[in-house]
């Protein structure tokens, strides 16, 4: 009936309390609650694994009578799917995948890249050793994007600088990404990016009077230092206009891929560690790319052997991006496999 | 008796589920006094003084001790009060080293350098030599002991109380523990003694009290007492002698030669060079204290361990590289020392424990299936001739006595016709009267044309049921000799390792008696 | 005083008994916490114990799944008894299970994209194998140098995790999956797809597999030779040794058991259910069929009903979560709480309970 | 090695040792008295989110660690009352506590994650971390550090040395035997699973309050497991688990320092390499044909029941 509530659904990866991916998610689950009073019910299930019981935490939640249900981790893309087949009457929404197999699955994700040079660029200025020490999860497309975004824009303010890059093999894993921080620590380096969930490193990084950036959430209880500023996940407002878009009977099938711009990637306020014209120089970048004026993937760009990738002034294509495997040049190492 | 009792046991009962183990029990100790306890298995031996060590608690009755109120609530109690024992399954850790195993059983035990040299001086005084630096699992049932004992008299008891010490010792050390006990006695220790053999009741103890099914039968004094005559108290029955009629022997059926086998857990005996040929129709008795490899020489007949082939044959057949399965189907069967968890397993019924050795030779499963109708037949069998007293063959093994789960395992090797039989320590704390039984079994079999070898720890065993003997030293098997040339002392010489009799030194003999 | 004594054969009665009285208990402590939480109880109790079975929207779709969910439980929890029976201590099923999808996976995405018939057999095969193979490092080591094998099978696992994620990032990525990590899905391609046999059941081969481990251990342990053998080495190893059983055959026996079901478990999973090889593909079913063999008594019917109840719990548990917003560590903790009661009560089948005075003396 | 500095990897791996090693050392008595508990994950992780929810909100550190080892006892306890009042199967049970544990926990922290816990002050004045080599090494820790070496010395004398020690032993050895002696099994026992609990929640309230400083839901990830490796690793010996942790947290530390330096080895081998190394110094060690296996006691894992 119409005067029942709308009813969403979100199925979590992680739990509410990891403070990053999953947290972040729950955060916009709680402002939509807020936003449209009792004219919405949430309901969420939190720490549910990819594949087999995502699908059946999905059918459950259809069944319950959910209108529109947001799966928020890559690997609950098939399930999503399959379920979705089966309730063509249920929305869905996808986080960071790319199926649309039924036109009741959306899909949607952030371009952290956007930040990621941002914070590459106050990295590049910041570090005095030239070395910058990067905690990355795992080898996917998502992770290397956001490791040459960073590395361009070092560079590009600091034709020293050089990346020290640990695989930690983890989303998150506070005792792992801690000791990665010290590792990178130990071997000189003096600012440190992580793409890695949890707050661990910045303990580490406070220790050692290193600085780092906010991941996931803004990490501000590490502010003004070791924390200068953070990319930050705000999935908010997409929640926000696609539950009113269920209820207005607008909602369609979309792909969503959204940057600092429409504010689904936020950069954490740049703490008075960075330096004035530094602070300057960055929120110029932050602004040049949310006005849509300057792409972080613009060429000339070479791959990491030194072949050609894009041409002066061209600008990276959405597919490249999303498959990207490899390094660009000046980055030492391999990508794993 | 005059004067007043060391100790005094006041209409004691003690009930387990399904079985009084003790009812109405009174009888009293006096100062310096060896006192016997008699009885069947399961009498109710064990349970008694468990009690008096303050273990197991009485369900009714009292004692005293010294004229006081005697209650002890736990072992330590007991100790302070001057009571000490030695347990019938030794309560020694293996893995730690003599001084620390008797460390434990004191109260105060002083540092371990001064408690070393205390158990050296100790262990001198009553000649019971003793290395307080070795591992318990280094030594032998005998040392197990010494170490049990030492521990006892270092706290000097009034009351030592043994639960049948001499099952595991060789005739020499048996008279060394008399020697030390009589030494007790006479310093005023009071000793109260349980045991199966009844010709060692008679040269130590001054008293002795019978147990029945719980309850005291009888008293006497076992110096006046014919060892049949108790024997016939306890079972309330008289008792034959194990015999047979003098058979020949036949061609040789088992041969062993040049067997050496290194010992495969870190506290065995390693065999050298043995050899055994084994008649038809002969009992061949293998003397000596345990851990001078026997338990290694049964793991190489019954095939636990294999050696080169050559080394054992059976009718001709080289059979050392066979497993046990194959063995038994060519007709050697055995029956290991330890009963519970060696020959038969503790918590499996006797159906279960008859398919352990008799699969094969009773055919008692099909392409891998087991028969169990033909098991539980078997097992019924088995307790049917044997007299296995339990109330069914769905009772697990450990639920039986010594006694009769000992007669179940001999029984279930024995009707399965073997070609030759190897027994380890046949009877060892089993009572008399199942003890004949089994014995009687093994005449029986020899008799009709199978080869036996007994191994035992238990001489008057040995004269008893065999043909032909021979010494286990050091896992060296000394010369085999016709029993009924044997005397007590030639073969207490072969044991202590004098291998060839001419160098027999006469004095050594007195000297050591 | 309390005392406990031991019965001289456990208590048919009290073995039937003993887990309906557990989960009495269950719902009584895990109401109080409930409570606590500012949940209604008995609403929280009905959804996790009830719903599941019989709630009119979910009970459909949710019966079939609880053999989804338990049957590779059910299926690595039987290997897993075979050697806890015979005193051989495999805590490694979660490695071999990833093992098992990875080296099932893999063969049939060698294929790729052949559609013969003889794909899905043979990736079962290969699960099993690539199971065994795991299971096998612990053996050798086991009779070769006497390691331990709780340890190396358990140290095994981490090894195989890392294993996994670079094998879904590296040589099994799917290569049209726009980089993503993680396989081809093979339930999306005809000659891998390990199918729902009967439409609406939750049946698929891994479920069938189950029941036929069930039975098979079944006979095993109660008909077979084999079977006798493994129980006897597990009591008394001695007697075992003395009845013709050898010792390391049997350790390579049920670990290799183990190892192949687990795998088996795993190559079904990823074929299934799971549809592929991703970064977090295991989800402890390895470590949970530890809990489902030990609450199965060791015992082939007890894992197939400990498995539905564990499965149960977990199904009752999302609905609770879903419908009450309990949070997931509470039900984590409430499942906990059901094994300690289960475990606590079975006492009661092989002891009695007496009271008795202070002793008298 | 190219580029790594020796003493930044010993300082690391000190600190990356001493969660396991606490936890490992409580687990190594716990099984001298012949009983085996799995639930050291459980016990740990909660002792890790008490130390943290305590330590944050009084302040003081040390009230931390004393809620850290609280909390892993009253776990333990259950444990405890469970497999030798109960005579429950120790395995299962075990499993069932860390199964308990790791959602007790969860549901303890809710709101912390993200809270910054007070500062522990090091005992040494921070001149003397200083000083060159041996400074950072042997002088620039906090006190639970110095503390887990000192438990460990502890654990070694009092086992080895003292009748209490002797006792434990024999407990593990043949408890039959100990309980025909006199001694109080099952109260030994249970003092011995407490004290397990108290190192492992200690341990995991260091992981929380020190090394990483701050709580998050299942912050321990596999750091029980590894120490209950540890305990058979060491084959029950109080200095050989610490030469175990340190050589699994060295082997943790070194291969992320590869990786940060650059070398060229596939990362998925490194992060393979410290349980692959442990099993091969395991292989090793237990290949060695001496009598290592007496140091395990003989009893463990076994009920007892008194009869009687
Ligand atoms: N802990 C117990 N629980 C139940 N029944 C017991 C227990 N201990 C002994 N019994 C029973 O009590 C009776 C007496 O046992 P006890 O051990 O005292 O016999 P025993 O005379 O020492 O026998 P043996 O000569 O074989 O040593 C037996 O019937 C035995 O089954
Ligand atoms: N927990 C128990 N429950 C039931 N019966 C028991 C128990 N413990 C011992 N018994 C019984 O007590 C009796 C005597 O046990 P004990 O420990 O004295 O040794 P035993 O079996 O007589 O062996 P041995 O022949 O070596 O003397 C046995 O009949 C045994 O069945
Ligand atoms: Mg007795
Ligand atoms: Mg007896």
């Amino acid at each position: 009936a119409q005067d029942d509530p709308t009813q969403v659904g979100f199925i979590y990866v992680g739990s509410i309390g990891d403070l990053g991916w999953t947290y972040e998610h729950d955060r916009a689950r709680l402002a939509v609650e807020e936003h449209f009073g009792d004219a919405v019910e949430t309901s969420y299930v939190e720490n549910v694994p990819e594949g087999a019981d995502a699908e059946r935490v999905l059918t459950q939640m259809a069944l319950s009578g959910a209108d529109l249900i947001f799966t928020t981790s890559f690997g609950y893309m098939d399930p999503t799917n399959a379920v979705a087949e089966r309730f063509p009457n249920v929305r869905f929404e996808h986080a960071t995948g790319y199926r649309r197999d039924h036109p009741n699955v959306s899909t949607y994700s952030a371009r952290f890249y956007e930040g990621r040079a941002v914070m590459g660029h106050i990295a590049g200025h910041m570090t005095e050793s030239n070395i910058v020490g990067y905690i990355a999860s795992f080898p996917i497309p998502e992770v290397i994007r956001g490791i040459n975004s960073a590395f361009i824009h070092a560079r590009e303010v600091n034709p020293d600088v050089e990346f020290r890059i640990v695989w930690a093999y983890t989303w998150f894993d506070p005792a792992v990404e801690a000791d990665a921080a010290q590792a990178l620590i130990d071997q000189g380096a003096d600012v440190i990016m992580q793409h890695t969930d949890s707050t661990a490193p910045m303990t580490v990084l406070a220790e050692a009077g290193a600085f780092g950036f906010g991941q996931a959430s803004d990490m501000y209880q590490f502010a003004p230092a070791p924390r200068i500023s953070a990319i930050i996940d705000d999935w908010a407002p997409y929640y926000i206009a696609r539950t009113q878009a269920v209820m207005d009977g607008t909602w369609e099938s979309t792909d969503t891929w959204d940057g600092i711009g429409p504010g689904m990637v936020g950069i954490g306020e740049m703490t008075d560690a960075i330096p004035e014209e530094v602070r300057a120089s960055a929120q110029a970048l932050q602004a040049a790319i949310a006005a849509g004026d300057y792409h972080p993937f613009t060429g000339p760009l070479n791959r990491q052997d030194g072949s050609a990738w894009l041409a002066e002034g061209e600008v990276a294509d959405d597919g490249t991006l999303l498959g990207m495997n490899f390094y660009v040049e000046g980055i030492t190492g391999d990508v794993p496999n | 008796m005059t004067g007043d009792p060391l100790l005094s046991i006041n209409n004691i009962t003690k009930a387990y589920p399904g079985v009084v183990a003790n009812s109405d029990v009174s009888f009293q100790i006096q100062p310096g006094e060896v006192h016997a306890l008699l009885g069947e298995n399961g009498a109710g031996k064990s349970t008694l003084v468990k009690m008096i060590y303050g273990l197991v608690r009485p369900d009714s009755g009292s004692m005293t001790f010294r004229g006081e109120a005697y209650a002890p609530p736990e072992p330590r109690v007991a100790r302070s009060t001057g009571v000490a024992m030695v347990f019938q399954h030794f309560s020694l850790f293996e893995a730690l080293n003599v001084a620390e195993n008797i460390a434990l059983g004191m109260e105060n035990p002083p540092p371990q350098r001064d408690l070393a040299k205390r158990i050296r001086e100790v262990s001198e005084a009553y000649g019971l030599p003793l290395d307080p630096d070795r591992l318990v699992g280094d030594l032998s049932a005998g040392e197990r002991q010494r170490v049990e004992i030492i521990r006892c008299l270092l706290q000097d008891p009034k009351l030592l109380i043994m639960d049948e010490p001499t099952s595991v010792l060789t005739p020499q050390e048996v008279e060394i523990l008399f020697h030390t006990l009589r030494k007790l006695a006479a310093e005023g220790t009071s000793i109260l003694y349980i045991s199966h053999k009844l010709e060692e009741i008679r040269a130590l103890c001054d008293e002795a009290t019978i147990l029945r099914l719980g309850k005291v039968v009888g008293n006497c004094t076992p110096r006046d007492t014919s060892a049949a005559e108790m024997a016939e108290l306890m079972v309330g029955k008289s008792l034959a002698t194990p015999a047979r009629d003098n058979a020949e022997l036949g061609e040789v059926i088992l041969k062993v030669a040049g067997l050496s086998v290194e010992p495969s857990n870190p506290f065995g005996t390693p065999l050298r060079h043995v050899g055994i040929e084994l008649r038809a129709g002969e009992v061949l008795g293998i003397g000596g204290v345990a851990g001078n490899g026997q338990d290694e020489l049964l793991a190489a007949l019954s095939g636990e361990v294999t050696t080169p082939p050559g080394t054992i044959t059976l009718n001709k057949t080289p059979i050392g590289d066979k497993g046990p399965n194959e063995r038994r189907e060519m007709g050697i069967l055995c029956a290991p020392e330890e009963r519970l968890g060696h020959a038969a397993a503790p918590d499996m019924s006797l159906v279960e424990n008859a398919l352990l050795t008799a699969r094969q030779r009773k055919n008692l499963a099909d392409s891998g299936f087991v028969n169990w109708g033909a098991t539980r037949a078997y097992a019924e069998k088995v307790i049917a001739d044997f007299d296995v007293r339990t109330p069914g063959p769905d009772n697990v093994a450990r639920s039986l006595s010594g006694g009769n789960l000992q007669k179940f395992v001999i029984g279930r090797e024995i009707l399965q016709d073997p070609t030759v039989l190897v027994v380890n320590q046949p009877t060892w704390g089993v009572d008399a009267s199942a003890a004949a039984d089994i014995r009687q079994a093994i005449l029986d079999l020899a008799q009709k044309g199978a080869g036996v070898i007994v191994i035992s720890q238990d001489l008057d065993e040995l004269l008893e049921v065999s043909d032909n003997f021979a010494a286990l030293n050091e896992g060296r098997l000394s010369n085999v000799r016709t029993t009924r040339d044997l005397t007590m002392e030639t073969i207490g010489l072969m044991l202590g390792g004098a291998h060839d009799m001419h160098d027999l030194d006469e004095e050594a003999i007195h000297a050591e008696a | 005083m309390l005392r406990l004594e031991k019965r001289p054969a456990p208590s048919r009665a009290w073995t039937a008994a003993t887990p309906v009285l557990a989960v009495v208990l269950t719902m009584i402590a895990g109401g109080i916490m409930f409570a606590l939480l500012g949940k209604n109880p008995f609403e929280a109790i009905r959804i996790i114990f009830w719903d599941p079975l019989f709630h009119e929207s979910f009970a459909a779709y949710s019966r079939p799944q609880l053999l989804v969910k338990a049957g590779p439980l059910i299926l690595i929890a039987i290997g897993l008894a075979l050697g806890f029976r015979a005193g051989v201590w495999n805590i490694g099923a979660e490695g071999q299970y990833i093992m098992g999808a990875i080296a099932g996976a893999s063969f049939g995405l060698a294929f790729y994209p052949s559609e013969s018939p003889l794909i899905f057999p043979g990736m079962i095969i290969a699960g099993a194998l690539g199971g065994w193979a795991w299971s096998m490092i612990p053996a050798i080591l086991k009779t070769r140098f006497r390691t331990n094998e709780i340890l190396v099978s358990l140290l095994l696992v981490y090894v195989a995790e890392k294993f996994l994620a670079s094998a879904a990032t590296g040589f099994l990525r799917n290569p049209e999956g726009h980089g993503f990590p993680g396989s081809r899905n093979l339930s999306r391609i005809e000659s891998m797809n390990n199918p729902e046999l009967i439409s609406g059941t939750g049946m698929h081969w891994g479920i069938v597999a189950a029941f036929i481990a069930v039975i098979t251990a079944y006979v095993l342990l109660n008909k077979h030779v084999l079977g006798y053998q493994i129980k006897l080495a597990g009591q008394a190893p001695r007697a075992a040794r003395f009845a013709g059983v050898n010792p390391n055959r049997l350790i390579v026996l049920c670990l290799g058991m183990s190892g192949a079901l687990a795998g088996l478990a795993g190559l079904f999973e990823v074929s299934g259910p799971a549809g592929q090889i991703s970064i977090d593909f295991n989800v402890g079913y390895g470590f949970t069929a530890i809990i489902v063999a030990f609450l199965g008594r060791l015992h082939p019917i007890g894992i197939l009903l400990a498995g539905l109840l564990m499965a149960l719990t977990y199904i009752g548990g999302e609905l609770a979560q879903l419908m009450l917003q309990i949070p997931a560590p509470a039900i984590q903790a409430f499942q906990g709480m059901l094994l300690f009661f289960l475990l606590a009560v079975d006492v009661l089948s092989t002891y009695r309970i007496r009271f008795k005075k202070e002793g008298v003396a | 090695m190219m580029g790594i500095d020796p003493i930044t990897l010993i300082v690391a791996l000190i600190t990356v040792s001493t969660p396991v090693l606490l936890a490992a050392i409580g687990e190594l008595v716990v099984e001298k008295t012949g009983v085996l508990n799995l639930g050291v994950e459980g016990m740990m992780i909660t002792g890790a989110v008490m130390g943290f929810v305590v330590a944050v909100n009084t302040g003081s550190p040390t009230l931390g660690f004393l809620a850290g080892m609280a909390s892993g006892m009253a776990l333990s306890l259950i444990f405890g009352v469970l497999t030798q009042l109960l005579l429950s199967n120790q395995v299962a049970t075990g499993l069932a506590l860390t199964l308990f544990g790791l959602g007790l926990s969860a549901l303890l922290g809710v709101g912390y994650p993200g809270s910054t816990p007070p500062v522990v002050s090091d005992p040494f004045p921070a001149a003397m971390a200083e000083i060159p080599v041996i400074g950072p090494i042997l002088f620039g820790h906090s006190l639970v550090i110095y503390l887990s070496v000192l438990l460990v010395a502890a654990v070694w004398y009092v086992l080895g040395y003292t009748k209490m020690g002797l006792i434990i032993r024999a407990v593990g050895e043949n408890h039959d035997a100990a309980h025909a002696l006199g001694y109080k099994v099952i109260r030994i026992r249970l003092m011995a699973i407490m004290f397990g609990g108290a190192c492992a929640g200690l341990g995991g309230a260091f992981l929380s309050i020190v090394r990483v400083q701050n709580w998050v839901d299942g912050m321990t990830a596999g750091a029980g497991w590894i120490a209950l490796a540890l305990v058979v690793f060491a084959s029950w010996k109080p200095w050989r688990a610490l030469l175990g942790a340190y050589l699994f947290g060295g082997v943790t530390a070194l291969q992320l320092r590869l990786q940060a330096a650059g070398i060229d080895i596939p990362v998925e081998i490194l992060a393979m390499s410290p349980y692959v190394i442990t099993i091969v110094v395991l292989v090793i060690m237990s290949s060695d044909k001496s009598r290592t296996a007496l140091n395990a006691p003989a009893a463990l894992g076994k009920v007892f029941h008194a009869t009687g």
